[in-house]
């Protein structure tokens, strides 16, 4: 209901406001001999703008303050003793006020002084809510005017708009910044809480992993150490890249560079599919096919495979990551301007040696991005890994022997059946935070080398 | 040199292709026979270039003189980079090009089954219209022919032979202190040099060049024009141009397409001179186009 | 050397020797690579093939099930409740309400079991058999289906109608030998009478293996597991996806084109790069961790919702368009930008209408990879309460909805996998058929802007 | 305008009887929604439980396991106060193995001879030598040891700790050692030769599909419907069924539970009669439908008795 | 026309870049006074661009003249193009450029902070030496600066001027039978015209050729340069050419580099017939580049 005002208000302003711009300037540019600046569907672009930001402002700042203000409004209607109490207490006080106005039951009889200030609650609500709307469509219909009498003919619309454009491109691209601050947020506090029970140490540089299930009377916390699982995550990214780089470029190669453009057409989207799979699906494969497979190839040969392993489980996520590198290369690959390959194949080089020698260089920042987001990939993959890797947290060297990844104990410590306070689930936050830690060293490296190459050859 | 500050040729008749249609029956290209005694190197017989449906070439058959340069001239679209492409089998390379009839070197044809492309175009260079530097440093560029086919046994001769080559070119002492700097960072002509460069690298028998110099200016031209009339001591050179000056400064043999066809072909002197042909001759004096 | 190799005429023998010298270890060597690229794509597609394989055979027979085809008497003497409530008897509107309300209790409470059974009796009446071993039979829904039926039409009271029961999840392993015939009896799920009764309807024509078209539009079910569709979890995805399309491929497209082409290149955009790159390796289940805290406990969305999921799968899907766009931005000649720019464009026009078209292909197939790979998650939204068990189709983003992965995990891990492991393949089977519509479609746009260029 | 469907996350074990109560009343409740029932994990259901009092959160967490003290204060400090815990029922975890392999008649000494990292051999802690069954017991049948045991996520492996490793540990007789010393060597399990199982039971399945030797941990009711392919083992002398565990004599069962948020109570519609609903005998007493899907049901006193004390409003006190 | 098979400048002097250092001290540009009354519309002070550390241009001053057609000459990388991109601030679009100095149009200061560019480059136009069709049909390509500029009120309008100004270009009769397939599928030459039409259309004051003609044949060149002189009657043209001919056949005022300094600007006539400045002299005939 709320929500659909507000909505009814942004779209009137919106073709209102584009309208009278569009008009405005159109009238002008057929009166006078001189040229507009801007054509008029930027005037009125402009107009709209100028009218929805204001509005969209206001009630930005209202959904921003509401809470702090309805906060102190509700502080104001209860007795003063309240303010005196503990932050968690008159926070309890205020829910309970909330609750009341908003129809929630609250345990226990409502005190008076609760019931009045609930009954004044619910005036201010509705009282805001009109204010806040008021105020919205008031200072819109003030931008509106100021915007139509900018209206000129040497008014730099187009300008304007650009530089709003320029910054909505901004905003867009602080939305990642905002999920990173987002993610550090929500991971920062259960981590510390896991550092308060486990000495940090402990868990960077422990050897084993062992959390245990809490049991209610004893209080073992169990072992915390990372290594095993880190080194199960980089062994099977690795393993995964072995088998989905050569496929993968050697695919969008084959693709981009000899096949016919109809082998092309239906081979390209096939290999995508892999990319639709779910990973639970990899998973079973992995168990049920790959596994016993390398097992028996391994009794054939004589070396001890365990079913489930690392092997398997990089092995199938290799599978499931070829189509992101073959899918991105091939792209990247055929950006590769024509005449670069001409130039070479006229000096008498074979397709191969053109591809290896001056496509392939020519193309691999763009290579080496799509290789990088790969590994994310694989190192934030789950699913083929908890089935496929045996679920073994040790430090084995070996990757025929089962082993674990910090992401599958992020699920499992996440989403069981632990205290959700105990350091059994509170470690996830801990591992999620390692795991981010690590992956931003890792690209601010990537970045430094891929720049590097850049720069010698731009 | 000629000064005149308004055009001299001003009235210029109407495009005419309309005059001259492709299935034309019972077309014959005219021909001047050479008597400088330069034995022929390439044959082309018959050559028709097909783009998917689209003819682009008709018909060609050409002889291509050894140790001398021939220059094919026409306007803008007859087909000249496209006949040039059949000579190496660039044309392979284009998706939906066909190529009909022979060409031959020393006899053997190029478009036989059993012939090594890759051997072909180390023996037939190639110079092209945009310069097409590789996105390597100078050293490089120059050094990549050599390196692929072999041509280098160890890092000296290598060099040598980059040094060599960039000199021909008329680049070194423009780039001696950057050789390892990328060469797609050179202006438009210092990069068409390189790309000659390139081609020299690899001691090319044939030296197929379109429109080399068409983003060079003057001085490099003329350092280019130098070395063409060097190379030809040895080497049989074909080079597409626009520039009938030129054509006519470098070439002994000269051969004018028009709407895909060879219309006339001859030693360069009697073509510009003494053209047989119509079209030739209102090419030459700038009525066609 | 070096100088007679490049123009004395002697030494092009020599230099074509060694040419030729390696020529032939150079072929060699581009038919390796061109069959290493011909193995890759083999393998490629093997391993889809493989997979494609294994769920199709797998899940395609769950496709056909064992239904019933009866007639039911809507016996006066067992349904309870009365006549269906009239508008008029009632003062106000709430009153109607409530009073039918009270009847549709009323009703449900009645003994449709033993219509039910009745139905399946007359099919055989010669057989003896326990009323127990009657309704292991079917499935456990048909009860329901019944009373819907009246609810829908109070006239078939008293009358004997046609109607098609599903038979239960264990007699369709039965009857399709999913589960071991020869079995002794304590192994088996369903009594020997129930067996026989099975058998026998299947021989006389009552129960056929039909269509299953109740995977397409029935939701989930726990106490029926012969009745469970699909219809919810994919509109759950549906509406998911459609967020993640509407909102991840133009936030992405705006932060790639933004960093590639008018951020400077400075501090700020380095960090928003490696933040980005960083994004794309941060496990799936930490953004659910963050949606929960974010959207449903800050900002108060409703659980469950496909467009709480949806806004987590575009934060997930984000950083993998923004860089796939990237890569297919750097790569537009700058030629072309200075040709607008030239003209008059100004860096935005360049941009949006020269740069961007040309990369859409690109864009396209971020967008794809994108989605897909939202499409198959199910770790995020084991937080926001997506991996659910949700008893209604969600008519809009913000009703309750699970999605078809997390079905196909429920599934997966439903203890009676006799009959749910072809479900689950079944249910692999559509998802995957929404990928590759979503494939096609997308092929289908790259090859028309393909052509337009 | 409140919501008006009830939301309920938690436990993948009480998960389908909590979805299946959900739909029974859904159907057997014209004027309510069908509520939602989501995964997560006992600690994710209760975690979101306690994360605050209103629309935008859960009603009813699952759990396999009980409320601890510290999670209880962290409901309070987010204004939840109010949670009413209901058990309804047993789980009861069996041992099985592939149908055609030998029978086991285990004792948790078997198993915790199987199982740890080291056991006493002559009065002295050794890395277990132990590869084959009939190496523990010769009663055992002459098979390689290979176990699945469910991983240290599961609310299943507390029961698994105490009622098979621990008692198991006592009746091998340890030497005397630290009491921290002791509770390590009795619950830290080998690394070759058993796996802990983070995922479902189909993935314990799915083990034992790929490894015919090997002996999984399932619940209850997953074993009972898939009888066809496994084969239960007895553990001290008694086999698993609903009467076994239900009287005690089966050793390993755990109580299942779900916790109620006090708040929301006549307020988000419904949840009473949810709750009443699953207490009947129709749905978790004996005989009733949940007893189908494998559950092990209590008595009708003790339902009874729970359902009493939710009406009243009796808050959980963890012990 | 010169026919000869053999070089005529074969001569030539060693590169002598060393002699004039880039940082000499008290250059001074040469200047002839012109007398031909064109007023100048563009007007160049101190003008130096570095691209980052590297200056590629050292204070160019220069006056270019209204309805008249100036060309740049000069050999090679000595920054024609350069100072040519100064002129509608091109060089803003590349990273690292810097330019000094001020450029100012009818008096107003083309680097003004307050000057909108992009209003600034409708007015001045360019075309760039490689032809860069837009990947769309050639139509479009014409169209584009007429539709984003709002030159045309309706349709009808807009296929007016894109007519016109294909005719202007010489390439209507040519394509009119494919306006709406792709731009790029011309060859080299039909491309440079159709680039030229493009720029034409959105009906600038100034316009900046670099190097227009240099893939056209003559004919084409010879339609382009007649363009050229027509337009010159409404437009201030700056052209930069590699050949002195063209330069001589079309320029009124002539002003040629070297080594990123201008070092003599005059009438055409007058720097052909009689240089004042040495480097000049050699440059035209030949001698430095
Ligand atoms: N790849 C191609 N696909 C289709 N048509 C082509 C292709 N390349 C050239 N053509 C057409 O073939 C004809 C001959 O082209 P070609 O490039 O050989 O001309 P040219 O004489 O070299 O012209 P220019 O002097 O402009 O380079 C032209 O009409 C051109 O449009
Ligand atoms: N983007 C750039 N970055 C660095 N240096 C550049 C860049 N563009 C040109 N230069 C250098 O500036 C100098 C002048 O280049 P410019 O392109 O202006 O020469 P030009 O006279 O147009 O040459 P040409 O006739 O070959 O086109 C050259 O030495 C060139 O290497
Ligand atoms: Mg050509
Ligand atoms: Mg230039």
């Amino acid at each position: 209901m709320n929500a659909l005002v507000i909505a009814a208000l942004l779209l009137v302003l919106l073709t209102l406001s584009y309208q009278i711009g569009w008009s405005r300037s159109r009238r002008l540019a057929s009166g006078g001999a001189e040229r507009l600046h801007s054509r008029p569907i930027y005037h009125g672009v402009l107009a709209a703008l100028f009218a929805l930001l204001p509005a969209i402002i206001v009630l930005g700042l209202w959904a921003l303050f509401s809470e702090t203000v309805t906060r102190s409004f509700i502080l104001a209607q209860l007795p003063p003793e309240t303010a005196q109490l503990t932050q968690v207490q008159v926070q309890a006080v205020i829910n309970r006020v909330q609750a009341i106005a908003n129809g929630f039951g609250v345990v226990g009889e409502p005190a008076p002084e609760e019931l009045a200030a609930a009954q004044a609650f619910e005036t201010f609500q509705l009282v805001s809510f009109l204010a806040v709307i008021g105020a919205a469509a008031a200072l819109g219909a003030g931008g509106l005017f100021f915007a139509q009498r900018r209206i000129g003919l040497r008014l730099r619309a187009r300008t304007e708009v650009e530089i709003a454009v320029r910054i909505g491109l901004i905003a867009c691209s602080t939305v990642a910044v905002l999920t990173t601050i987002g993610i550090v947020l929500s991971l920062l506090a259960d981590a510390l809480r896991f550092f308060s029970f486990i000495n940090p140490l402990d868990f960077f540089f422990g050897t084993t992993w062992n959390p245990r299930f809490q049991s209610s009377g004893t209080g073992s916390a169990g072992e915390y150490g990372l290594l095993p699982l880190l080194w199960g995550t980089v062994m099977i990214s690795l393993i995964a890249m072995l088998v989905a780089v050569p496929i993968g470029l050697m695919s969008a190669i084959y693709l981009s560079q000899y096949a016919p453009p109809n082998v092309r057409n239906v081979v390209k989207p096939i290999i995508e599919v892999l990319a639709g799979i779910p990973t639970i699906v990899y998973g079973f494969f992995a168990l049920v096919t790959v596994g016993p497979f390398f097992a028996g190839l391994g009794n054939m040969i004589g070396v001890d495979i365990r079913a489930t392993s690392a092997l398997t489980a990089g092995v199938v996520m290799g599978i499931m990551i070829i189509p992101f590198i073959s899918s991105l290369s091939d792209d990247i690959i055929a950006q590769v301007p024509r005449t670069m390959r001409d130039g070479s194949l006229g000096l008498g080089a074979t397709q191969s040696e053109t591809i290896r020698k001056v496509l392939l260089p020519a193309a691999l920042p763009g290579v080496v991005g799509a290789i990088l987001l790969a590994v994310s990939r694989a190192i934030g993959e789950t699913m083929i890994v908890v089935l496929a890797a045996g679920n073994s947290p040790v430090l084995r060297f070996n990757p025929a022997e089962p082993t674990s990844t910090v992401t599958v104990s992020i699920v499992n410590q996440l989403t069981g059946d632990a205290d959700f306070t105990s350091p059994q689930s509170l470690v996830a936050f801990a591992l999620g935070l390692t795991l981010f830690v690590m992956t931003l060293l890792l690209n601010v490296l990537a970045l430094y080398i891929v720049r590097k190459f850049r720069e010698q050859y731009e | 040199m000629t000064i005149g500050t308004t055009m001299d040729r001003s009235a210029m008749p109407p495009m005419n292709q309309s005059n001259t249609t492709a299935g034309e029956a019972g077309f014959q290209t005219v021909r001047t026979p050479d008597d400088t005694g330069h034995p022929a190197r390439l044959k082309a017989e018959d050559v028709s270039v097909f783009y998917n449906e689209k003819q682009a070439l008709f018909d060609v058959s050409i002889d291509i003189p050894e140790k001398a340069v021939s220059a094919f001239i026409g306007p803008s679209g007859c087909g000249k980079s496209t006949f040039l492409r059949c000579i190496n089998r660039m044309n392979d390379t284009i998706e939906g090009c066909r190529v009909t009839g022979t060409v031959a070197l020393d006899g053997d044809n190029l478009y036989d089954a059993s012939l090594d492309v890759v051997e072909l175009r180390a023996r037939i260079g190639m110079v092209f219209q945009k310069p097409n530097p590789f996105p390597k440093s100078i050293f490089e560029n120059v050094a990549y022919g050599p390196k692929i086919h072999g041509l280098a046994r160890n890092k000296s001769d290598l060099e040598e032979i980059v040094v060599t080559s960039l000199q021909k070119a008329g680049l070194f002492e423009e780039v001696k202190d950057r050789l390892h700097s990328p060469g797609t960072g050179l202006s438009g002509g210092q990069q068409q040099r390189l790309c000659i460069a390139r081609a020299i690298a690899v001691g090319p028998e044939v030296i197929l060049m379109d429109e080399p110099c068409s983003a060079l200016d003057p001085i490099a031209t003329a350092i280019i024009e130098e070395l063409i009339d060097e190379l030809r001591a040895n080497y049989t050179i074909v080079i597409v141009t626009h520039s009938m000056q030129q054509a006519a400064r470098v070439s002994q043999k000269t051969a004018f397409f028009h709407l895909g066809k060879l219309i006339e072909e001859g030693p360069t002197e009697s073509i510009f001179t003494n053209p047989r042909e119509k079209r030739t001759q209102d090419y030459i004096t700038g009525r066609i186009g | 050397m070096v100088d007679t190799l490049l123009s004395s005429p002697e030494s092009s023998d020599a230099k074509r020797e060694r040419v030729r010298k390696s020529l032939a270890r150079r072929h060699r060597n581009e038919t390796m690579f061109r069959w290493a690229g011909i193995l890759s794509i083999a393998a490629a597609l093997g391993f889809v093939a493989i997979l494609f394989g294994m769920i199709i055979s797998k899940g395609l027979p769950s496709f056909w099930q064992s239904t019933l085809h009866v007639e039911a008497y809507f016996d006066p003497e067992l349904v309870e409740g009365g006549p269906q409530p009239d508008r008029s008897d009632s003062a106000s509107d709430a009153d109607y309400r409530a009073a039918m309300v009270q009847w549709q209790r009323d009703v449900t409470l009645s003994n449709w079991n033993a219509i039910v059974e009745t139905a399946v009796r007359t099919a055989v009446p010669d057989l003896e058999i326990e009323s127990r071993d009657v309704l292991e039979l079917v499935t456990s829904a048909a009860r329901f289906q019944l009373r819907d039926r009246y609810f829908a039409n109070p006239d078939v009271l008293g009358q004997t109608v046609p109607v098609t029961i599903l038979a239960s999840a264990n007699t369709d392993n039965w009857l399709k030998g999913t589960i071991d015939r020869s079995l002794a009896d304590e192994r088996q799920q369903l009594s020997p009478q129930t067996r026989q009764l099975a058998d026998r309807l299947l021989e006389e024509g009552a129960i056929s293996f039909d269509f299953a078209w109740h995977i397409f539009t029935n939701v989930d079910s726990r106490s029926a597991p012969a009745s469970a569709g699909l219809a919810g979890a994919f509109m759950g995805s549906l509406y998911m996806m459609m967020v993640v399309i509407v909102l991840a491929v133009p936030l992405g497209v705006a932060s790639a084109v933004y960093l590639e082409e008018f951020a400077p290149k400075n501090r700020w955009t380095d960090l928003i790069e490696v933040n980005i790159n960083n994004l794309a390796a941060v496990p799936s289940i930490v953004f659910g961790l963050l949606g929960a805290a974010v959207f449903i406990n800050y900002l108060g969305l409703p659980r469950s919702a496909p467009l709480v999921g949806g806004l987590v799968l575009t934060l997930m899907t984000l950083p993998t368009i923004i860089i796939a766009t990237r890569s297919s931005l750097r790569a537009v000649s700058p030629s072309l930008r200075q040709a607008a720019l030239g003209l008059g464009a100004s860096r935005n026009q360049t941009v949006f209408h020269h740069v961007l078209p040309l990369t859409f292909p690109g864009i396209l197939t971020a967008t794809i990879i994108g989605v897909a790979q939202a499409l198959g998650e199910t770790a995020p939204l084991l937080l926001i309460g997506m991996s659910a068990f949700i008893a209604n189709i969600p008519a809009n983003p913000l009703d309750s909805a699970t999605a078809l992965p997390v079905q196909i995990y429920l599934w997966q891990g439903n203890e009676n996998r006799n009959f749910f492991e072809a479900r689950t393949s079944a249910a692999i089977m559509v998802l995957l058929g929404m990928m590759i519509l979503l494939n096609a479609i997308a092929i289908f746009l790259r090859t028309r802007l393909e052509r337009r260029k | 305008q409140s919501r008006d469907t009830i939301q309920i996350a938690g436990s993948s074990t009480v998960l389908p009887f909590s979805s299946i109560v959900a739909e029974e009343f859904g159907n057997a409740f014209p004027d309510y929604n069908t509520p939602n029932v989501a995964g997560g994990g006992s600690g994710g259901g209760k975690r979101q439980l306690c994360e605050g009092v209103g629309e935008a959160t859960l009603d009813i967490a699952n759990s396999s396991s009980k409320m601890s003290a510290s999670e209880l204060e962290g409901c309070v400090a987010n204004g939840v106060e109010d949670v009413r815990e209901v058990i309804f029922g047993f789980d009861g975890i069996v041992f099985a193995t592939g149908i055609d392999q030998g029978d086991f008649a285990l004792e948790p000494v078997h198993l915790y001879q199987a199982i740890a990292a080291q056991v006493p051999v002559d009065g002295e802690m050794v890395d277990n030598p132990y590869t084959n069954w009939s190496e523990i017991d010769s009663s055992l049948p002459d098979q390689d040891i290979f176990i699945a045991i469910p991983g240290t996520n599961h609310g299943t492996r507390e029961v698994f700790d105490v009622r098979v490793l621990e008692a198991g540990c006592e009746a091998a007789g340890l030497p005397e050692m630290e009491e921290d010393a002791m509770e390590a060597a009795c619950l830290t399990p080998r690394q070759d030769v058993v796996v802990e199982i983070a995922g479902d039971y189909t993935e314990t399945l799915a083990r034992l599909q790929s490894n015919p030797e090997a002996i999984g941990v399932f619940g209850l009711s997953f074993y009972d419907q898939n009888r066809d392919t496994l084969k239960v083992a007895t553990v001290s002398g008694v086999e698993p069924s609903l009467d076994t565990i239900a009287s005690g004599e089966y050793p390993i069962s755990r109580p299942l539970q779900f916790y109620v948020k006090g708040a929301h109570v006549g307020v988000i519609p419904g949840i009473e009669d949810y709750v009443a609903f699953f207490l009947s005998d129709q749905m978790a007493g004996a005989g009733g439908t949940l007893e189908g899907a494998g559950l092990v049901p209590a008595s009708s006193e003790f339902l009874a008795e729970q359902l009493d004390a939710f009406n009243n409003g009796d808050q959980y006190q963890p012990q």
